[in-house]
């Protein structure tokens, strides 16, 4: 399931509509994004998160099928907030369910690394200069390209 | 056709979206970033290093030989940094 | 933290004492392990979870020590419960909090990969045939190998 | 000395935990284990296989050379299952 959204998300509650009544899960992985308050040594009092609608759902829908494909997977989500957040917020949720812990942690990752290099989303923070666009990082592509050699 | 610009790019065109007729000999995404350096000052900065920009054709990556039509929904924007 | 214990555990209250107010964490890498109802192609009613208190508590702690050493990581926690559960229920949750979402799956993975050699705990199912002894397996030996590659 | 017994080698010797002197000559895990197969039919059939057992002395892993003394507390066991 895919859910891109403003509001903020309640992690046990998405966990329990991910593996809850259904026993065949033996193993859940989830992955919580947070802002953080300090990047590249430099203070960030909030952070704004444009994204392209449409498109996004699209590629998470995709990277989504594509984990689907690859695991034995009961279940999985992926929920990725836009607009403001503040230092501590929540920022992105990826969950997976499986009978097994291997593909839960490989396709959990395997999401957030591909969403990270996929998904069209922004990254503007607020730093005592004023607002700055983050620039891509060499290691998020690399990290997806771990993924590509496996297809 | 319509045009989408995110991020910096945005900022850098002053545009957030616009709807166009196809330019004459238009007919690919690297005929289209071509043009978008000849409109003028925003757009010329905004798309001088082709290499820092990524591009959809109806919300798919695109590469710049993939075709673009009267219909098309175009998207530009830096890599990605969401997560 | 450590805790070992009879009673079930709520993830969300667990994941805010875990990261609540600190602004340094990017990522939370959480594994929620669950009683399936079938394994080895055997149904299960329920499972009895036996341990080794005293011992328990000191190699969960030699385990959480041994990822605080290897990776940037702000929290840590690892769950273990014992007793008898029902399918679906949670018997281990292991989370790792850190300024990167590599440290944090890596941490996480260790931990849950190096408790299955380590941590003296036994499992007993309760299947048509009767109650039957988990046998461990050689591929969690090798899970928890690749780990030791790295030290 | 005290001697714990976990799992299914509870069950095949009959005793959760005991407490002992340290009999003659006992002086190290690989010793134990030996004394452990002269003990009766539960035990022998418990210690039987001694690659199938895992030992612990004061609660840390032990290989057999490793010494046992007359305060130390000594755990037998399978292979842990947990998580």
């Amino acid at each position: 399931m895919i859910k891109v959204q403003q509001e903020d998300f309640d992690v046990a509650a998405e966990l329990q509509a991910l593996s809850g009544g259904n026993h065949k899960i033996g193993g859940v992985t989830v992955f919580v994004g947070l802002v953080r308050d300090m990047a590249d040594n430099e203070n960030i009092s909030a952070m704004t998160l444009e994204h392209y609608p449409g498109m996004t759902e699209k590629q998470l829908e995709k990277i989504e099928q594509e984990a689907r494909n690859r695991w034995p997977l009961e279940n999985s989500l992926i929920i990725h907030r836009y607009g403001r957040l503040a230092p501590g917020e929540q920022i992105v949720m990826v969950a997976t369910a499986s009978p097994h812990r291997d593909a839960a942690f490989d396709s959990c990752r395997f999401l957030i690394d591909w969403l990270k290099t996929k998904a069209p989303f922004w990254k503007l923070e607020e730093t005592p200069d004023g607002g700055k666009w983050v620039d891509a990082r060499a290691s998020d592509d690399a990290a997806a390209e771990r993924w590509r050699k496996l297809s | 056709m319509k045009l989408l610009y995110f991020a910096w790019l945005k900022t850098k065109t002053g545009c957030a979206q616009e709807t166009l007729a196809r330019p004459d000999g238009v007919d690919n995404v690297q005929a289209l970033l071509t043009w978008q350096q000849g409109r003028g000052a925003g757009f010329a900065d905004g798309f001088a290093d082709l290499t820092a920009l990524r591009v959809a054709v109806n919300q798919e990556y695109a590469d710049p030989s993939h075709p673009v039509g009267d219909d098309d929904e175009v998207a530009f924007f830096p890599p990605v940094t969401g997560g």
